[in-house]
Formats: C-alpha cells, structure tokens, sequence
C-alpha cells in the first residue's frame, strides 16, 4: 500500500513512569532562564569580575589584609591567600547573585497564574510538590550556573598560579575548599530562588516579585547592619535575617577565613536555621497554592 | 438630543507598525441591532477600537454620532462598551465598580447608585451585586461587563463577544436584551462568532473579512446578492433516482447530487422554479418527496460563501 | 445624561478618579504589606536610636539614611509607581477609556491616589520613627520630618509612576534606578550624590532641622561642620569631600520639577498613545 | 465499559450547599457531552474524577481506576483541554505541547515527535515554531487540544472547546474530535454551554443542575418532531393562514414570523402541526390554493437546546414549590 493514513495515529512508543517528575520542569525553566539576553550579559560581567579578582587579588595580596598585617605579609602563605580570595569573591558578587535569581525566578509562579497555566500543570501526573521542586530548582540551577561557574573557575586560577611541582599537592590540599565553594553556591543559589519562588506565588505578579524580593534582600542587609544596635538577644535573629551573609557565614566556616569590615555576623546555627526555612516556606506556600487551584475558570 | 445614535467610518483604514488592521473601511451603523462577523483575524476588535475611540485611524474617519470619539472626551458618554477580555478589579464588587465608572460621567453618588443598581438588575445581577467579581462565574462577568457599558443609558452599544462563557440560561436572557435594546432604538453592535446566536438578536450583518467589509445588510439580501451561488435544496425522499430524473428536467438545475440513499441535493440557479415545479409534481404527479429545505439560506452559509477561498 | 455639555473643564472628575484609586490602594494587601513593614521598621529602629548613647544623633541618621534614603524609594516603588501600568497590563484602563473623562485627568489622579497613599506612610514612619526613639524633639521637627518623607514618596514616585506608565518594563527601570543610583550614588563622595533624587530630599531634611538636632548633639554639629570640607579617610586610605546639602529653595525646585516634568511628560505620551491593549 | 462512572458523589465546599450531592452517573463510549448551567457542578465532578479533589463521598471512576488510588495514572490517560485561555508562558506551539508531553511521562525525544504530530493534526503545522502568545482565540483552542492529545489519552475532557473560534474553524474542530472517537477510540467528554455544537458532535448527553443529576438522553433520541413543521413560504401570507385552517392544519401560536427581513416582503414562515399520512401534500395543496410558494417545508427536529431548557425549567419549577 503506498497511501499512508493521514489523520490522527495513536502513539506506540509508550510512556516511561519517571520517579523524579519534576525534572522536565527543572530542564525547561533552566533552558528558558540562560537563554535570555540578561543572562548572557550577566555573565559577561561575572567574567570581568573573574578576571579582576583573579589578577588583582591573587597577584596583588597586600590589598586583602587588613592594615595592620601588612607589615608581615611574608608570613601569609598561599594557601591562606587562597581561601581569602574565595571569601573576598563571594562577599564582591553579592549584590549580584540575588539579582540573577529575582530576574530568572520572578516570573516562575507568577507568570502560570497570570496566564492560568496551573491546570496544565496539574492535570497530569504531576503533583504539587513535583511543581514546587521543579519550579524552585530551575532558578536556583540557573544561579548556581551564574554563580558557580566563575567561582570554580576562580579555584582552578589560583591552583594554576602554583609552580607545577606545587600544583598537585596544592590542589590536593585546596580539595575541601572546591568542595565549600560548591556547597556555598549551592545554598545561596537555593535560599534565593526559594524566596524569590515564594514570593513569586504570593504576589502574583513578576513586578510586584522583584520589587518585593529587592524588598526581602536589601531589608534583611539593613536589618544585619543596624542590628548593633539591638539589644543582644535580639541582635542574633536580625542578623541571619540577611540571606547572602548567612550562605557566606557558612563558606567563611568551611574555610576558615574571617573577613574584616564584613559589619555583624550571624551564628552559624541560626544561619542554617533561616537558609532552611526559607526553603521549607516555599515548599508551603507553593504546594498550598498548586493544591487549592480550580480546573476550571 | 443630537443627531439620531449611529456610527459612521468614512474610508477607515488603521495599521499598527506594518500590520495593516482595517482597510478602508465605509461603512454605517444605525439604530437597531447590527451584528459584526468576521473570522478571526478579520480586523472586528480593531474596529471595535476605532469606534470606541481607543484607536484613531491611519487614514479616513470614524463619526460617533456625528462627532469623531476622539475628539474630545464628552463624546464618549454617548458610548457603552462590553470589552471581549476579562478585566477586573480584584476585590471590588459589581456595584461598586458601576457606580463608580458613573460618577466618571459626572453623576453625584446617590444618581450613580441607583443607576448602577438599576443596570445590574435589568442584566440580573440583582443578587450577587456585592460580592467580589473576582468571584463571579464567566456568565457572571460577562453580566457584569454588559451592565457597566448600560448603566448610563448610552446611545450606542459596541459588545464585544457578548454572549461568551454564558450558560444557556443567560444567553437566552441576554439575547433578549440585546434585542430590546436595540428595540429601544440604540444603535448596538456585536461581535460574535456564533453565527446562530447572531440570527437570533437580528437579521442585519456587517461582514468582515482581511481588513475589509465585504457584505452588509440583512442576511437575505447578502443571500441575494450571492446570484452566482446556485441555492442548494435538500429534498428528502424514499426514490432519489426518481426525484432527480424530476429535478434534472427543471429549469435552471445545475446539478443532483445522489451520493446519499434517502435525499438528493439539487443545485439550481433559478430556485423559484424548482419549488413551483416540485409543487406541481408532488400534487399533479405524486412525486415521493418527504420535505425538503435549502440549504444555504441562512446566516451560517451566507459567511462560508464570503469567507471561504481567501475572500 | 447631559449630552449638551460643549467641552469638559481641565481636570473635570479628577476627585472621582483620585478617590477610587485612593479607596482601591488602601483596601489591597500591597497596601498593608508596605504600611506594616515601614511602620514596623520605623518603630524597631526608631528603639534602636532610642538605646544609643547619643539618641538624637542617631535619630537624625535613621531619618537620613532610613527613612529618607532607603524606605522612601522603597515605599514609593511599592504604592505610587504602579498605579497606571497596573490598570494597562490589568486591561481595567478600557473601562476608563470609553468615559467622558480626559485621559490626562486620568493619568494624574491615580498619581495623585498613589502619592497621597504611599505620602501617608512616609510620614507615618517619620513620626513613628520620631516617638519610638523617645527623643521628644518637638513638634516642629517631628512636623518638618514626616513633610519630608510625604514630600520625598510623592516625588521619587512621580518618576517612577512615569516610567511605569510608559515603558512596559519601566518598573524595572525603576528598580535598577533604586538600587544603582539612589541606593549606591547617595552615599558617594563627590557631585555623583547629585544624581540621586533623594540627596535633595535629604537636603530638605538637613536644611529644615539640622539646626535643632544640632543644638542637642556635638556628634551632628560635627557631622555639619564636615559636610563640604575636604578629610581624610583612614579606612579606604583616600581623601574625600562630602557634597554640601543643597539649599533648600533649590532642593524644592528639583523635587517641584520632577513632579511636573514626570506628570507633563508622561501625560502627553499616554493621552497620544493607541491603546491596541493587545498584548 | 463505563468510562466515567460515579455514584453516590457528594463533594461541598465549606458550609455552602454542596457543589454536588448524591450524584450517580456513568459515561459511555464516544462523545459525551456534559451540560449544565453555571454553578451546575461540572468543574467540581471534573476534579473528583481527575483526583484533583479527593475529599468526596461516594466514589469515582475512570476506565475502571478510582479517582483516589490511581490518580496519577487516570492522569496519564486523559487528556484535559481547560476552557480558559491557558498558555505556558513564553513558549512555542511546539515547545509547549512536547514540554507537556514530557510532563505526562513521554522521553523528550518521544514528545517532540508526538507534539509536531498532534499540531500538524490540529491544522497548526504552519504556526509550530511561533510563541504561544501570538497565537489568535481559535488557534490556542486547537494547540490546547493538541497538548491534550500529545501523550495519546484514551479519554478527552474538553471544557467549553470552540468557544471564540470563527465558525470554519468550529467546523473543523468539530469533525476531528468526531474522527477521533469514531476512527480512533477516543472517549471525549465535552463540557459546553452551547448546545448546537453538541448535538451536532455528540451520541449522548448528561444534564447537570444544582449539583445534582438532572437527567441524561440519547441524541439519536432526539427523534424528528413528527406532526410539527417548519414551513417558509413566499406569497400572500394571510390568505395562506386561512388555506392552513381549512384544511385543519394548525398553526402553533407565536410561531408565525412574517418578512423578517424588511426587505423581504411576502416572505414568511411558520411552525405548522400537520397530521395525516402525506404531510407535505397537504401543506402543498393549502399554499397552492392560497398561491403561495412553499420554499421549504420539513419536520421539526427537537432541538437539545429545547429539550434543556425543558429540564432546567422543570427543575426550577420543583425547587420553586418545594
């Protein structure tokens, strides 16, 4: 037979059962987040800021350490040099990995109920918390992408300016701080796009979200720095109320580094306490409001 | 009172960048119900903006009762409008935003009160007139929507989609107010797609189609027109052999169509003569024929023949 | 109906416009959401000030740096930025366009619903901020503070509420605007602070009360003998010059001409626009 | 098989009247329409049997699965088309329907084949790779039903599926949801408000009023009118009237509509009870003798928009009283 049947045909190539049914949202968010054209003109400017801190702080060490260790600068060793410029790299990018995560996670949430996308969603087997992950990874994979890639690639720069007899050794050694910076990023990337996703589902709307995700941000930073101010009991909590000090809290505490001139830091506890529930509050809102969605208009 | 409510577009053409929306457009609407048809795509919504004054046109002139909308605000007054999307105001109740939208017309709170309750009774929305509108059914909204462009007892109507989301309750409702208002000599038009629900508020068209208007007037007359379209009759029968040797021998018949084993379709272009011939045959001869209707008289048929092949 | 009525006088329902766009602001969660924050700040750092050990030094800062430089932007980007973009991508502004009313009369009363709303809260956070630090500086300061605050929402939100209006990302244009020039270039040494719209909200601030935080705080007599003379930062290892306040007739000037420029502006564009309300 | 089966359903919200009370019912094979004004209890059944609701009482079916064990499988077998103006934001028609595809459990290779098929399936094939929100009322309705169709379900829901599109393109659409429950096994359940569309597409209806069951019916039952006729006719209108009556032919009250069309004068029509072994002769015969032109003349057709309206009117009625 040489016609071919040319209306509908039924698909025989069956459907998998996948366990993990929030990966298809996690992939597509993340394509739609790195394709856009802030993201790659973001990303220009995290190069630059790769390259200045790469050359600068590594070859310049002097400007790193407070004053009154200058005089015995002999004494710093590379390794100390090292993790220093890892923390100092994660304190320069901190105005602008929440920005990463407001402008590709604003929209996540806000945008399927402005566009009554729920139900596409939810109709298929797909559950709430299927939503919820996939939602909230994609944003933070794309910051961790934003974030992590130029921070990695810093670690590899400051093992590359060892002497190639040092190199393995050096690295061996600077293994646990690759491993800090990953899990750094990691929770930075999550505790933002977790806030921004939540915010995303309250608001309803992808302005509204950064202007109230700017809001949550720069809030708990002016909270942190006026928190001297508070009587000590209360100081604490205001601290860890700023999102990036409490992921760098936990980065200065793997490496071992303190900074100066970083204002009033959280405890490590609390600042684990306020990443996690950050987290855990997005998990209720959105899954609350992916449940309480009517099919039907 | 000014001139008689009507709307007039005087070689209206409209284009938005280098998308061409309406295309010299004549055209007048007057008192009495007019429905606008189109498919879609057909330049109906930018229409409905240029009439409404949201538009100015590209070239030509729209008139809303003798004055362009856009000339200055006052015309509007005279204007009611059911957009076709959904806008609201979350956390507002029908009542409160009908009456306010009044008091833009310069009514004092207590006038617009009682208009806008009295516009939101006449579309039935007597009792859920406090609630949110964020609650409402799309029926509900549509009622909504219809009592807002009321309430101030506009000349002319422009409904966009009017009838949209309603239950069948509410469309036999609101095309029976659609009917008095255009009763009480306001000039209303509406856009729709369903074509019987069109036939239903009135007989009169304007047919869009690229842009352009491509017939107005009632559906018989655009019929009418059509001379080149032979009318098609379907002429139920237990013998179609039969009835189509009948029919062959009439004037005018262009063609029988036997594809079917109760019925012959019977083309003709001359159709007084087949029902004055098939008359005569059933009652002289006892031609076996059941009933018989043609088959694209109606509104339905009149805007596939105008809308199909590109127009 | 009144269908003889020739032409409308300016303005005409401007009242009825402003006062739905007032009623609706107040009645959202938004409105809550902002109001209770600032409130809520003003008051906990309004207790901050009053635990330091000199309150009314401190005072001065908070209503600087706090209320002026950061809850102002903040606040007028919450209430009066949105009011007209919201109502064109709600697709609410096609019930306004087939009214009698003139789309300018439109265009200024819900800035001016939004600015009376967001001025509200500013004032109310100065004045909380005032009591809360129990530093009673009296009447006349408190008043000049919360006019400060009214005056500084209603203008930084006059641009933004035009740029919200006329570009469809205006807000974030606005946003960027916030956090890179009013937020970063305020606290710069050099004519760069100019640039900020709220260092001429601040110059009101310094320019009416500065005399009386002075009187009762060495630490503000010196901050003010500082200001416009060159020193010496140990810290960043570089000389500075902090910019002088500006005068206060000129401060008013600005924040006067951004109001009208923004309103007259954006009211011209939006009055000539096609609302093809497409999108 | 049933492939909907309810009973004893009851689902409220709250302490308002229950969305739906006691409902029993059971959807057969091919197209089934379900019908019933607003606030009726359509959505809420819709959720009950897609899982989206699980606290109910009574139990619910599809294809034999419950609806609250096995929700994500009845998931995986039906494909839902919602009446709003759904998008996935920011995506191409084809970026949608295999992202869907992938969410309903196919590879994304699987998917992106499936989603091109379903699209060039609606009549999309010229508009795949063009954003969503581009796309004109009529064209969404179709890529809605493509997202529906792209994992292959045995079983359609359709809510309010043509409304805004232009009546070629409701044509269309309504001969391939016909092809598909006729050559392909499809089961569709078709959610409308209007109710000539689903005579048209339709083999049976259920009608559902106040959260409760209101009745169900054949289409083919919707027999011919029998001794009701449509007549139209072109002549002396009065003189045709009296013709009718002489020869006992009854013309139902209100029915007679005489040039509707202004333009149109001596041309009429009328609904006509006609008894008698050879109907249309006697028709003929009273409009030869009165001289007019019959140009048409057939039994009314039962119209499920009345037979609804009946239903709707009765229930009224009896909560009217009671």
């Amino acid at each position: 037979m040489t016609v071919h049947a040319r209306g509908y045909r039924r698909h025989e190539g069956g459907t998998e059962r996948p366990r993990l049914r929030f990966l298809p949202i996690v992939a597509e968010g993340y394509r739609a987040g790195t394709r856009g054209k802030a993201f790659r003109r973001l990303g220009l400017l995290f190069v630059v800021i790769v390259v200045f801190h790469g050359v600068m702080l590594y070859l310049d060490p002097a400007a790193l350490f407070p004053r009154r260790m200058r005089g015995g600068l002999g004494q710093v060793t590379s390794d100390d040099l090292m993790r220093r410029v890892l923390a100092f790299f994660a304190r320069s990018l901190a105005g602008l990995v929440p920005l990463v995560a407001m402008f590709v996670g604003a929209g996540s949430v806000a945008d399927d109920l402005r566009s009554r996308a729920l139900p596409l969603y939810l109709v298929r087997p797909v559950t709430p918390t299927d939503y919820w992950l996939g939602k909230v990874l994609a944003p933070a994979a794309v910051t961790a992408t934003a974030y992590g890639v130029p921070f990695v690639a810093l670690v590899a720069f400051g093992v590359l300016i060892r002497p190639s007899e040092e190199i393995l050794p050096f690295a061996w050694r600077h293994l646990p701080s690759l491993g800090a910076v990953v899990l750094h990023v990691g929770v930075t990337a999550l505790a933002y796009a977790s806030v921004v996703v939540t915010l995303s589902t309250l608001v309803g709307r992808r302005i509204g979200t950064m202007v109230a995700f700017a809001g949550v941000v720069y809030g708990g930073e002016m909270l942190r720095l006026f928190s001297q101010t508070a009587p000590p009991d209360l100081a604490e909590p205001l601290r860890a109320l700023s999102l990036g000090t409490d992921a760098r809290v936990l980065l200065h505490e793997m490496l071992d580094v303190t900074l100066e001139h970083s204002g009033p830091q959280p405890a490590v506890t609390s600042a684990v306490a306020v990443l996690a529930a950050c987290v855990l509050l997005g998990a209720l809102v959105v899954v609350r409001r992916a449940r309480s969605v009517e099919v039907t208009s | 009172m000014s001139a008689a409510p009507s709307v007039r577009l005087e070689g209206v053409t409209k284009s938005y960048g280098d998308v061409l929306a309406v295309n010299d457009v004549t055209a007048t609407f007057g008192p009495g119900v007019t429905g606008l048809l189109g498919p879609n795509g057909a330049g109906k919504s930018t229409l409905i903006k240029l009439v409404t004054g949201m538009l100015s046109p590209s070239i030509g002139r729209v008139l809303l009762c003798d004055e362009p909308p856009t000339s200055s605000p006052h015309v509007m007054a005279r204007v009611g409008l059911v957009p076709e999307q959904d806008p609201i105001y979350p956390g507002v109740s029908a009542f409160e935003v009908t009456s306010y939208l009044l008091r833009l017309h310069g009514l004092d709170r207590g006038d617009a009160a009682s208009r806008a309750r009295a516009a939101l009774e006449r579309v039935g929305l007597a009792a859920a007139m406090d609630r949110p509108v964020q609650g409402y059914s799309k029926g509900m909204r549509q009622r909504a929507k219809l009592a807002q462009a009321l309430a101030h007892d506009p000349d002319v109507l422009v409904l966009d989609e009017p009838l949209n989301g309603l239950d069948p309750v509410g469309r036999r409702e609101i095309v029976a107010l659609v009917q008095a208002l255009g009763a009480e000599g306001r000039c209303v038009v509406v856009s729709s797609h369903v074509l019987h629900e069109v036939e239903a508020m009135t007989r009169r068209v304007l047919l869009m189609a690229h842009g352009r208007v491509i017939a107005e007037g009632t559906v018989a007359e655009i019929r009418r027109d059509l001379s080149d379209r032979p009318l098609t009759v379907r002429v139920d029968t237990p013998s179609p052999r039969e009835v189509a040797r009948f029919a062959v021998g009439v004037e005018g018949v262009l063609s029988v169509d036997l594809s079917a084993s109760d019925r012959v379709v019977v083309a003709t272009r001359r159709p007084d003569d087949l029902f004055a011939a098939m008359a005569g045959a059933v009652l002289g001869q006892g031609l076996p024929v059941r009933s018989f209707h043609p088959t694209d008289e109606g509104l339905e048929a009149v805007f596939r023949y105008l809308t199909a092949g590109g127009a | 109906m009144n269908r003889d009525t020739p032409r409308l006088p300016p303005l005409a329902r401007f009242g009825v416009a402003a006062a739905w766009g007032f009623a609706r602001l107040v009645r959202r969660r938004k409105f809550t959401v902002v109001a209770a924050v600032a409130l809520g700040a003003g008051a906990l750092f309004g207790w901050f000030v009053s635990r330091n050990q000199d309150p009314v030094a401190a005072l001065l800062e908070l209503l600087d740096h706090g209320v002026l430089g950061t809850a102002v932007p903040l606040v007028a980007l919450g209430l009066v930025a949105g009011g007209f973009g919201e109502e064109v991508a709600d697709r609410t502004l096609v019930y306004h366009l087939v009214r009698p009313v003139s789309r300018t009369t439109l265009f200024v009363a819900r800035y001016a619903a939004g600015a009376a709303t967001g001025a509200l809260v500013g004032a109310a956070m100065a004045v909380v901020a005032h009591v809360a630090s129990g530093t009673s500086m009296g009447v006349r300061v408190v008043a000049s503070s919360a006019l400060v605050a009214a005056a500084g929402v209603a203008t930084v939100g006059a641009l933004y509420y035009a740029l919200a209006a006329l570009f469809r990302r205006g807000i974030v244009a606005a946003l960027v605007y916030t956090f890179v020039v009013e937020l970063l270039f305020q606290n710069m040494p050099g004519t760069v602070q100019r640039l900020a719209l709220t260092h001429h909200v601040r110059s009101l601030l310094h320019r009416l009360v500065d005399d009386d935080f002075a009187a009762r705080s060495d630490a503000v007599v010196r901050a003010i003998a500082d200001r416009g003379t060159p020193r010496f930062d140990p810290q960043a290892m570089r000389p500075i010059v902090e910019e002088p306040w500006t005068t206060l007739p000129s401060a008013a000037l600005v924040c006067a001409a951004v109001v009208v420029v923004s309103l007259v502006v954006g009211a011209r564009i939006v009055t000539r626009r096609d609302w093809a309300l497409k999108e | 098989m049933a492939v909907v089966a309810v009973s004893h359903l009851t689902k409220a919200y709250g302490r308002r009247a229950p969305a739906l009370a006691d409902v029993s019912l059971e959807l057969g094979e091919g197209v089934t329409g379900l019908l019933g004004p607003n606030g009726a209890g359509k959505s809420t059944l819709l959720q009950c049997v897609l899982g989206l609701l699980r606290d109910f009482r009574g139990t619910a079916s599809v294809l034999g699965l419950d609806a609250r064990r096995d929700r994500l499988e009845i998931r995986r077998r039906v494909g839902y088309m919602p009446e709003a103006d759904s998008l996935l934001p920011g995506m191409t028609g084809v970026t949608s329907v295999r992202y869907l595809g992938q969410l309903s459990g196919l590879s994304r290779r699987q998917a992106l084949r499936r989603a091109h098929e379903c699209l060039h399936y609606v009549g999309l094939s010229d508009a795949l790779y063009r954003p969503g929100e581009d796309y004109s009322t009529g064209m969404r309705q179709r890529l809605k039903l493509a997202q529906a169709l792209v994992h292959d379900p045995d079983v359609l829901f359709l809510d309010e599926p043509v409304s805004g599109m232009d009546p070629a393109a409701r044509d269309e659409f309504l001969a391939l949801v016909s092809a598909l429950a006729r050559d392909h096994g499809k089961h569709v359940v078709w959610s409308s408000h209007m109710l000539p569309d689903v005579q048209r597409v339709a083999t049976a209806v259920v009608v559902l009023h106040a959260g409760r069951l209101l009745g169900s019916l054949r289409i083919e039952d919707l027999a011919r009118g029998g001794d009701r006729w449509r007549v139209e006719a072109e002549g002396p209108e009065a003189a045709f009237v009296d013709a009718l009556a002489r020869h006992g032919l009854a013309l139902e009250a209100g029915t007679l509509e005489s040039g509707r069309d202004g333009a149109e004068q001596g041309r009429f029509a009328a609904t006509v009870r006609v008894a008698g072994p050879e109907p249309l002769g006697a028709l003929l015969r009273a409009a030869a003798e009165a001289g007019a032109r019959v140009r048409s003349a057939e039994p009314l057709a039962e119209r499920l928009e009345d037979v609804f309206h009946r239903l709707v009117g009765a229930a009224h009625a009896g909560t009217g009283a009671s």
